[in-house]
């Protein structure tokens, strides 16, 4: 209870120049250690350069020149498909994560792209190998080589995704596609306007314009983007189109409205979802037979779309898939263990019997397992899980409804 | 595509269609040496998974041949595969595989002259659309142009093998 | 709505009924709910909103469900048509669950919604345009106030007809532009009410007719199959393009596939688990044009 | 590992012109998983299988493929040289690389890659094969016979002297069927009771044959070699066992109007009744329908309107109270011998069929059907064989007799021959001419179809020597015009008109099959034609075989038929069983369905498409071995091994031995690149 | 009940008597004839012989017309007529090509909806109807339903049933439908022979010696099976057995009544509504015979009935005397 108050406090008392990630920080310090080490790494304040100015028209030159150069650039973009036929009732056009061509295509800052920025680093299908048998030998053929990106306005909570992966990726064996990828990336976020009630990223130690995984972020300012840059990389980027880069027309006022922009969403985002990730952490351990599960898997179908669109679930399964008598390719592809097959043993066994098994699974691994193995949760607040759910299953409201618990046990 | 050989997999029911082709080579009917027969009990066995894996596996059209109606050795095979295929061509039709690359075909022990035509006509037909490049491209060179991190794109030699250059592994014919 | 509310309460007072499954509000617009003491009856909900297929809670290996006891499904009539699947498919017996039929002039797109919206030619569902049951048939109760039938809006069909004008290649480019998306999610598998298979034929790996990767190529393979296998059976709740997170129009081909097997079987998807499906049923003088 | 062995025949030239048998040997000792492969000229011949022998002994091989001519041609001779040599017949495959290659092919690099191609496929699907044994079920030897007409009786007789037991079941109270009914048969016009009443007796009194007469099939269950058949024998309400059949009840009996069923309604019967003097057995029933103490009874009398038989009886036979019994017969084979009804063609008709009123049959006395007019001429019916004509009991001199009555008529529902007409109607003008010589007979016919020994001479007669007046025609109507019953038609070779005053007609009409043959059907799992005739499983090479194994066909319960057919197809049938009683097991190919019940999910397609009912519903429990599901199971007696179930099977959960979906992925892999 | 009519050729000439009945009949019965704007010929009895498309067509285009005109039935009284629509409708529906090719010769929509309804199918339905309006019929006017005592021959003709395909809303060898309607007005039909054979039809003029003798053996069928009256349902056929009578010098002649003709008596229409006088064969004696018939059987019953009462009394009376 105390904890939410100080929250509170610290976020309205948030006043100028100060960083989403020093709020980020403040209000989880109450979280303890494990979180005190997440909040240093995310919120060094590399502040490289001065602030830039990118106009809206810059952006569309930079991206037309990008694509020019044989540069992919990655950003949001207006779906390009023919959409639902059912779709919902004055829904806003969807947009997607896409390697961009030009100007037209862009949709910075409009709704939440469908999927998150995962599969240019995990796609849904990538191959590993092809193997071709000639005779006695067998040949084999790696995967390609990353080459250069750029992604341009994602949103933080997807971008920050990507340094809490990089863990599992490289804890008891570096994978190289993944960091090669990582490498040869530059990601620019986007302050973030907050989409709706279903965003909880100030609940997870981030925010609406959070720095995390961030080479440099662009704020929505009269005319175009505010720029910063906070690596090297993001300098290097910047310094490399300083063309497209101009300076702000009126320094002072521009950084305020910026703050001003970043303020209102953390106003907007705050109120969605308060949890105290320690007792929460604590219950889940304590708690793994307890009832509350039960009452969470009969809605579920079990699709794992969850996972699909949640910027942090990094499972796969390695696949062969042969091309012919003697050839054909080992594949990774996408992965969720909300499906009855992913513990499936061959004895025809399944430790998680049920949905409501495999619903715990979703929530211990990302509130629980994942905290307790890298300090931090599997977790960015984006909402995607909620939104995507065909059966209203609302992430948001179970952690309110496990920490009330969590609340009553501490109590 | 003047010296294109279009590759064709033929499904056919050990009763009537086999039998009958085994009837064209007794008769010496001289025919095209684009079909290979992959033999089955009964139409009613062919699932519509083995033409999509024909296809998949750089087949360029696909014969699907049985007892005539009324014909089945199993009695009722045969009706059921009509049912099943009818739906099935218009579904290939609905997205955009031209049923065209599917003959269907009622092929008796005795017409042996009807097996050669049927393999004839098909040959030539897809010789006329051409390879099926749209289909075997679906894994490598034709995966979606906006997307470099091509789940897709796969290591030349590999799958693009199933979509080009054929013979150029597993020993292959000539 | 008390009508509906009422019925459940007495199902579970008089303990004919462990559960009922019906609609709720939720943060979210409506969703699934699962009623366990009368108390809680108040909370069902019935509007415009409640798109979702509930015939897919009965899916016998959905432990989870079976686990809470003998149920009651709130029914509109395309999740009365899925339930008479079931029933003909021998998945559930008719005496294991109790039917409350509620009538359903039309649902909206999305259960997204603060309130029901009013149906109107742009907001209703394109799949209720060819519904034909105001009334579900196969129920134990009936609840509701009858219904109108739903504003026309033949955009599933016009759509099917503007595909069907275009030539194979272009078809083709345009289900290739869409699938590619696909990533095997499988969503649109758990959605549906009539894909139960406890092992999907898409997971037998010996052999692996369907490549599990989602390239074009597996991406095809899986959604021709899943067409076939729901072709006759398909009812056209939509759920499988709703639960798509990618947004593939799966709609236009289980909906052409119903034209299809009504234009050659002359069949249409009811509500009567009595009326064979058309594949596994066959007539010695079915069309066969399209055999040489 | 796989370790298979390729062996190309050349066949002599036949293969070796157009293919390079020895770049195909080359080719395919490259492909993965082969262990050996060679060329020889003739590998059918005996040193080619020493071949093939050798290689699997030396090479230790897991599979063999035969690279030559049709699996239909060889693939027996292989799969034996194999089996000597000590590995499973089904591990060895023929790739057919004559008749689908080089029979059919000029160019010799083309054939040579095919073949290739050829060899490669079914290299493919060998690694694959799974050795198989044949499959094996205990045959209970025993028979059941459904209809006690002479097709039955022949078949049970048949299988009786053959050695088994047979069980006969019979509807009505005698068996003898319509030959009983008979007075002279085609062509000899030799006395049907005369011939047909010593095989009664003797199937009755044979001590093979277990006779279930007044009783009817209520179920049957099980497959071949394996049926529990339930027998309901109707309430006869006579103790079978104490009568002695002396009559005494039959002359008691009040009700003496009854039109008999044997006479075909010309007669008239008692109650209780025995149906004809000879009936097989001589004991009687009692019709309820029309027995005065069951009309009481029905009506709700207090005390019964009669009783006078039980009175009679001395024995004491008449039990009243008597219900419809049941008993469970096992049998190993069925015989269908339930024969025929003659299309009643007054004007209410079952749905299809029209009826012809317009011939007044049943409104105008003297128009009678064929089978009234055996009795009439029959010595022991109801006019004692005198030819008087039901009306007034008068000598007809003129009878006019009308074929195709019914058959070969589509527009009134039938478009079938009966077959047995054109000869009985010769038959009947003869019959007449030799009792009224004076009498003159008039024909209408379609076509004369006398094929048979013996037949069109048999017809010749009736026309050359009894001088019966035939009129290519039809009838359209007939009518009574006062004594008179006036005949319209038209002759169609003199293109005229015809009127012909008779005073008799004879219609000959449709033979049609059996109320209720459907049910029967139904519960045999046989099909049956549109009109109801049973059907054969294969209309030239298993014409009385059905597609149920172990059910057969005898008789006019097929189609149409006369006695030496019958009994032809009856004698046809007991062969039939007679083999599958030679052994004490059932051995049957083992490429049949198998369902894996792990994944099975109980939908059922695989039973909505399968022709022979092989699909049966398994329970499944759960670990406290309470049903918690069901599953399908495949009986594999009864498959035959189609494979429709498999692909109808949405998770694939049910295999087909020998064509496994792993079989036909890797023979279409392996068509991959080639 | 609205019906388009098509009276064709006859029902305004050779058979007026049968359209007056024919309305008076309807008029009675509610229901409302709408006689088809500008109707042409149907073709019978020489454009099948001549040309099929031509005698599709000529009868469609009334059907085109009456569909126009917004009718779901057409009523054709006339048998031909009947036969020559009901046939079009048949042909259009099942020849392939037809339902295109006949709006394009008639140069006008054609979507074959409307249903054609022979003159026996309508009454026959209406048979309950008549027979409630009989009851409510003030029986005195007539002294008894003289009806009662009608023994008459439906005499169908070739047209109506045949061929079944086309026609099929009885049995082409055995109809009945007129009997039920014969019945519904009270009077009895007689079983009889020829009540589908050919009365010569068309050839009346060309043919003159076939129709008297083919029409004669129905008259006498009919009299020998006790038909005192035939029932006719087509001005072709009443005329060979009406006109042609008295080229047979029948003695005495045999009336030939409409069906509508009777249904009107049935149901009390003067006779001079229903147009008897436009027949060759006097039909005023059988209505007498009738009338006398009548009431003879009227005075029999009353005997019986005072017979019966006289018991009755002889009854009581020695009972009282008992006592």
């Amino acid at each position: 209870m105390s904890d939410t108050k100080k929250k509170k406090s610290a976020s309205s008392k948030a006043a100028t120049p100060v960083t989403d990630a020093a709020v980020a920080g403040t209000a989880s310090t109450a979280d303890g250690s494990v979180v005190a080490a997440q909040v240093a790494d995310a919120s060094e304040p590399l502040a490289l350069g001065e602030a830039r100015f990118l106009t809206s028209e810059a952006l569309g030159w930079l991206v037309e020149g990008l694509a020019a150069a044989g540069t992919p650039a990655v950003a949001p973009a207006w779906a390009g498909d023919a959409g639902r036929a059912a779709g919902g009732v004055g829904d806003a056009p969807e947009t997607e994560y896409r390697v961009v061509s030009g100007a037209a295509e862009l949709a910075l800052g409009e709704r939440l792209p469908r999927l998150s920025l995962k599969q240019f680093f995990l796609p849904p299908t990538e191959v590993l190998f092809s193997y071709k048998r000639n005779g006695a030998d067998i040949e084999l053929t790696p995967a390609q080589a990353a080459r250069d990106t750029v992604v341009l306005g994602a949103r933080p909570c997807d971008v920050a995704a990507l340094p809490i992966v990089d863990k599992v990726m490289n804890w008891d064996y570096a994978d190289e596609l993944w960091n090669a990828r990582r490498a040869a990336t530059t990601v620019f976020s986007l302050s973030c306007k907050v989409e709706d009630d279903s965003c909880f990223c100030s609940a997870v130690f981030l925010g609406p314009a959070a720095l995390k995984g961030s080479d440099g972020r662009l704020t929505p300012v009269d005319g175009g983007y505010l720029v910063e840059a906070f690596t090297d990389k993001g300098a290097a980027f910047v310094a490399a189109h300083a063309d497209a880069f101009a300076d702000l027309p009126d320094a002072s006022a521009n950084s305020a409205q910026a703050e001003q922009f970043r303020a209102a969403a953390r106003e907007r985002v705050a109120g969605n979802l308060q949890v105290d990730h320690g007792r929460l952490r604590d219950w889940l351990d304590h708690h793994f037979d307890d009832p509350f599960w039960a009452s969470l898997g009969p809605r579920c179908n079990g699709c794992g779309v969850c996972a699909s669109v949640c910027p942090t679930c990094h499972c796969f399964d390695i696949v062969d898939e042969p091309e012919s008598v003697g050839s054909g390719v080992r594949r990774r592809n996408w992965d969720t263990c909300q499906t009855c097959v992913f513990t499936l043993h061959a004895s025809g066994h399944n430790p998680r019997g049920d949905q409501n098994a495999r619903y715990r699974q979703r929530i211990e691994h990302k509130f629980l397992a994942y905290p307790l193995k890298f300090g931090d949760v599997l977790c960015t607040g984006c909402g995607r899980c909620s939104r995507a759910c065909p059966t209203g299953q609302d992430m948001a409201e179970i952690l309110t409804a496990i920490d009330a618990r969590a609340a009553e046990d501490a109590s | 595509m003047a010296d294109f050989e279009p590759r064709i997999t033929a499904f056919v029911c050990n009763w009537c269609t086999y039998t009958g082709a085994d009837l064209a080579g007794t008769s010496r009917l001289h025919m095209a040496s684009n079909v290979r027969i992959i033999r089955l009990p009964c139409t009613g066995r062919i699932d519509h998974m083995f033409i999509v894996k024909a296809f998949e596996r750089g087949a360029d059209g696909v014969i699907v041949s049985g007892c005539h109606p009324a014909d089945c050795h199993y009695t009722a095979g045969n009706y059921h595969a009509r049912r099943r295929f009818g739906v099935f061509r218009e579904l290939l039709s609905f997205l955009g595989i031209d049923p065209k690359r599917v003959t269907f075909s009622w092929v008796s022990a005795s017409e042996g002259g009807k097996w050669a035509d049927v393999v004839n006509s098909t040959v030539e037909r897809v010789r006329t659309m051409g390879p099926f490049d749209s289909y075997h491209g679906l894994v490598g060179a034709a995966s979606p142009a906006d997307d470099p991190f091509a789940s897709f794109e796969t290591p030349a030699g590999a799958t693009g093998d199933s979509a080009a250059a054929p013979a150029s592994h597993t020993g292959g014919a000539s | 709505m008390t009508e509906l509310q009422d019925t459940a309460r007495r199902l579970l007072d008089e303990g004919e009924v462990k559960v009922v499954i019906g609609w709720e509000e939720g943060r979210r617009g409506v969703r699934p709910v699962f009623v366990t003491s009368a108390a809680d009856c108040d909370r069902l909900v019935f509007d415009t909103r409640c798109v979702h297929n509930l015939a897919t809670f009965l899916n016998p290996r959905r432990s989870q469900v079976a686990s809470l006891g003998k149920a009651a499904l709130v029914v509109k009539g395309c999740d009365a048509k899925a339930v008479a699947g079931l029933l003909r498919e021998a998945q559930i017996e008719r005496d294991g669950v109790v039917l409350i039929g509620v009538r359903c002039g039309g649902v909206v797109g999305s259960p997204v919604a603060p309130d029901a919206p009013a149906l109107t030619a742009e907001t209703v569902a394109s799949r209720c345009f060819a519904c034909d049951v105001r009334e579900p048939g196969l129920v134990d109760v009936l609840v509701g106030d009858a219904q109108p039938e739903p504003p026309g809006s033949g955009t599933l069909d016009e759509r099917i007809a503007a595909l069907d004008a275009l030539g194979p290649d272009e078809r083709f480019a345009f289900w290739t532009n869409e699938l590619s998306r696909c990533t095997q999610c499988y969503a649109c598998r758990q959605a549906c009410p009539l894909c139960y298979c406890e092992r999907c034929i898409v997971e037998k790996t010996e052999p692996q007719w369907i490549e599990t990767s989602p390239h074009p190529r597996g991406n095809f393979a899986w959604h021709l199959t899943r067409a076939q296998h729901l072709a006759g059976r398909c009812v056209g709740c939509g759920e499988c393009e709703r639960a798509c997170p990618v947004g593939i129009p799966l709609a236009l081909i289980n909906r052409k596939l119903q034209q299809v097997v009504l234009e050659l079987y002359d069949y249409t998807v009811s509500d009567d688990p009595a009326v064979p499906a058309p594949i596994g049923a066959y007539a010695t003088d079915d069309t066969q044009d399209f055999i040489k | 590992m796989s370790r298979i062995g390729v062996f190309v025949c050349h066949c002599g030239e036949n293969i070796g012109r157009t293919v390079d048998c020895a770049a195909v040997a080359d080719a395919l000792r490259e492909h993965p998983g082969v262990a050996h492969a060679e060329d020889y000229k003739y590998m059918c011949s005996d040193p080619g299988q020493q071949l093939i022998k050798k290689a699997i002994a030396d090479d230790h091989l897991t599979g063999v493929v035969v690279c030559a001519c049709s699996p239909h041609m060889h693939e027996k001779t292989f799969r034996r040289a194999a089996e000597q040599a000590g590995i499973n017949p089904f591990l060895v495959e023929m790739a057919n690389v004559r008749e689908h290659c080089s029979w059919i092919h000029e160019d010799r690099e083309q054939a040579t890659a095919k073949a290739i191609d050829i060899g490669r496929t079914i290299v493919e699907k060998v690694k694959h094969n799974k050795p198989l044994e044949t499959i094996r079920i205990p045959v209970t030897k025993r028979a059941l016979v459904i209809g006690g007409g002479i097709a039955g009786i022949q078949a049970a007789l048949d299988i009786a002297d053959g050695g088994h037991d047979v069980v006969l079941i019979e509807k009505d109270a005698s068996i003898g069927g319509h030959m009983s009914q008979l007075s002279e048969t085609f062509p000899t016009l030799d006395c049907s009771q005369c011939i047909l009443t010593p095989r009664m007796v003797e199937a009755y009194q044979h001590p093979r044959i277990k006779l279930h007469t007044w009783s009817e099939v209520e179920k049957v269950d099980g497959y071949i070699g394996n049926f529990t058949v339930t027998i309901r024998k109707k309430a006869r309400s006579v103790n079978e066992d104490l009568c002695n059949g002396c009559g005494d009840c039959q002359a008691a009996c009040p009700s003496r109007k009854i039109a008999s069923e044997f006479d075909a309604g010309l007669g008239k019967r008692t109650a209780i009744y025995v149906p004809f003097p000879q009936a097989v057995p001589n004991i009687p029933v009692l019709d309820r329908e029309n027995c005065t103490l069951f009309k009481g009874r029905r009506k709700g009398l207090a005390k019964d309107a009669c009783g006078k038989c039980k009175e009679a009886c001395l024995k004491g036979a008449i039990d009243y109270d008597r219900d419809d019994a049941f008993v469970t017969e096992e049998v190993g084979a069925i015989v269908v011998a339930t024969g025929f009804q003659l299309y009643d063609i007054g004007r209410d008709q079952p749905e299809g069929l029209k009826g012809y009123g317009e011939y007044g049959y049943g409104e105008v006395p003297d128009v009678i059907d064929g089978m009234q007019f055996e009795r009439l001429a029959s010595a022991s019916g109801p006019t004692g064989g005198a030819m008087l004509r039901p009306s007034d009991g008068t000598e007809p001199k003129t009878v006019v007799f009308v074929a195709c009555v019914g058959s070969r008529d589509p527009e009134k529902g039938i478009s079938y021959c009966s077959k047995i007409c054109c000869m009985y109607t010769a038959k009947h003008t003869m019959l007449y001419k030799h009792k009224v010589h004076d009498g003159r007979t008039v024909v209408f016919y379609m076509d004369i179809r006398a094929a048979g020994k013996g037949y069109d001479e048999f017809s010749r007669r009736a026309i050359e020597e009894d001088g019966a007046e035939y009129i290519r025609g039809r009838v359209s109507r007939i009518f009574r015009d006062g004594e008179k019953v006036k005949v319209w038609g038209y002759d169609t070779l003199s293109n005229r008109q015809v009127e012909v005053e008779a005073d008799m007609v004879v219609l000959a009409t449709a033979v049609r099959p059996q109320p209720g043959i459907s049910e029967l059907a139904q519960k045999l799992s046989v099909s049956y034609d549109q009109d109801g005739f049973l059907n054969e499983a294969h209309p030239k090479l298993r014409p009385v075989e059905t597609n149920t194994a172990g059910v057969y066909l005898a008789g006019a319960c097929q189609a149409p038929r006369d006695i030496p057919e019958s009994v032809a197809m009856a004698s046809a049938t007991a062969a039939k069983v007679l083999g599958l009683f030679s052994a004490d097991e059932l051995e049957r190919d083992p490429s049949v369905a198998k369902v894996n019940e792990r994944t099975c999910i109980g939908c059922f397609n695989c039973e909505r498409v399968c022709p022979y009912g092989a699909i049966e519903h398994r329970d499944v429990c759960d670990v406290d071995g309470h049903v918690c599901g069901h599953v399908a199971y495949v009986n594999p007696g009864v498959c035959q091994g189609c494979g429709t179930c498999v692909a109808v099977c949405p998770s694939k959960s049910v295999e087909l031995a020998n064509f496994t979906d792993d079989q036909i992925y890797s023979e279409i892999n392996a068509l991959a690149g080639w | 009940m609205t019906l388009a009519y098509y009276p064709g050729c006859s029902m305004h000439g050779t058979s007026r008597e049968y359209d007056e009945s024919l309305r008076a009949v309807a008029a009675t019965l509610e229901i409302e004839l709408r006689e088809i704007d500008d109707w042409s010929c149907c073709g019978a009895s020489s454009a099948h012989i001549a040309d099929h498309l031509l005698a599709v067509a000529l009868p469609a285009r009334n059907l085109a017309l009456a569909e126009a005109q917004g009718a779901s039935e057409v009523l054709a009284p006339c048998a031909a007529c009947y036969n020559r629509l009901s046939g079009a409708a048949h042909a259009v529906a099942d020849e392939p090509g037809l339902a295109t090719k006949v709006p394009e010769v008639l140069g006008r929509p054609f979507t074959n909806s409307v249903q054609v309804t022979s003159i026996v199918e309508l009454l026959q339905g209406l048979a309950p109807a008549i027979e409630e309006r009989i009851g409510r019929l003030d029986r005195r006017r007539w002294r008894g339903n003289p009806l009662e005592q009608l023994n008459i021959a439906a005499y169908w003709g070739c047209l109506l049933v045949r061929p079944a395909a086309t026609t099929g809303f009885d049995d082409a060898e055995q109809p009945t439908g007129m009997d039920d309607v014969i019945r519904a007005c009270g009077a009895n039909p007689v079983k009889w022979n020829m009540a589908v054979e050919c009365c010569g039809g068309a050839f009346s003029v060309s043919r003159t010696s076939s129709v008297l003798r083919l029409s004669r053996a129905i008259i006498d069928d009919a009299r020998a099976s006790g038909a005192d009256a035939i029932l006719a349902a087509c001005p072709m056929c009443h005329g060979n057995l009406d006109f042609r009578q008295s080229a047979m010098n029948l003695d005495p002649p045999m009336p030939v009544l409409y069906i509508t003709q009777l249904v009107g008596l049935a149901l009390g229409l003067p006779p001079e509504r229903l147009g008897f006088a436009r027949h060759f064969v006097d039909t005023q004696p059988l209505f007498t015979q009738l009338a006398q018939k009548a009431d003879t059987a009227a005075a029999e019953a009353a005997e019986a009935a005072a017979a019966k009462a006289a018991k009755a009394a002889a009854k009581t009376a020695a009972k009282a005397g008992v006592s």
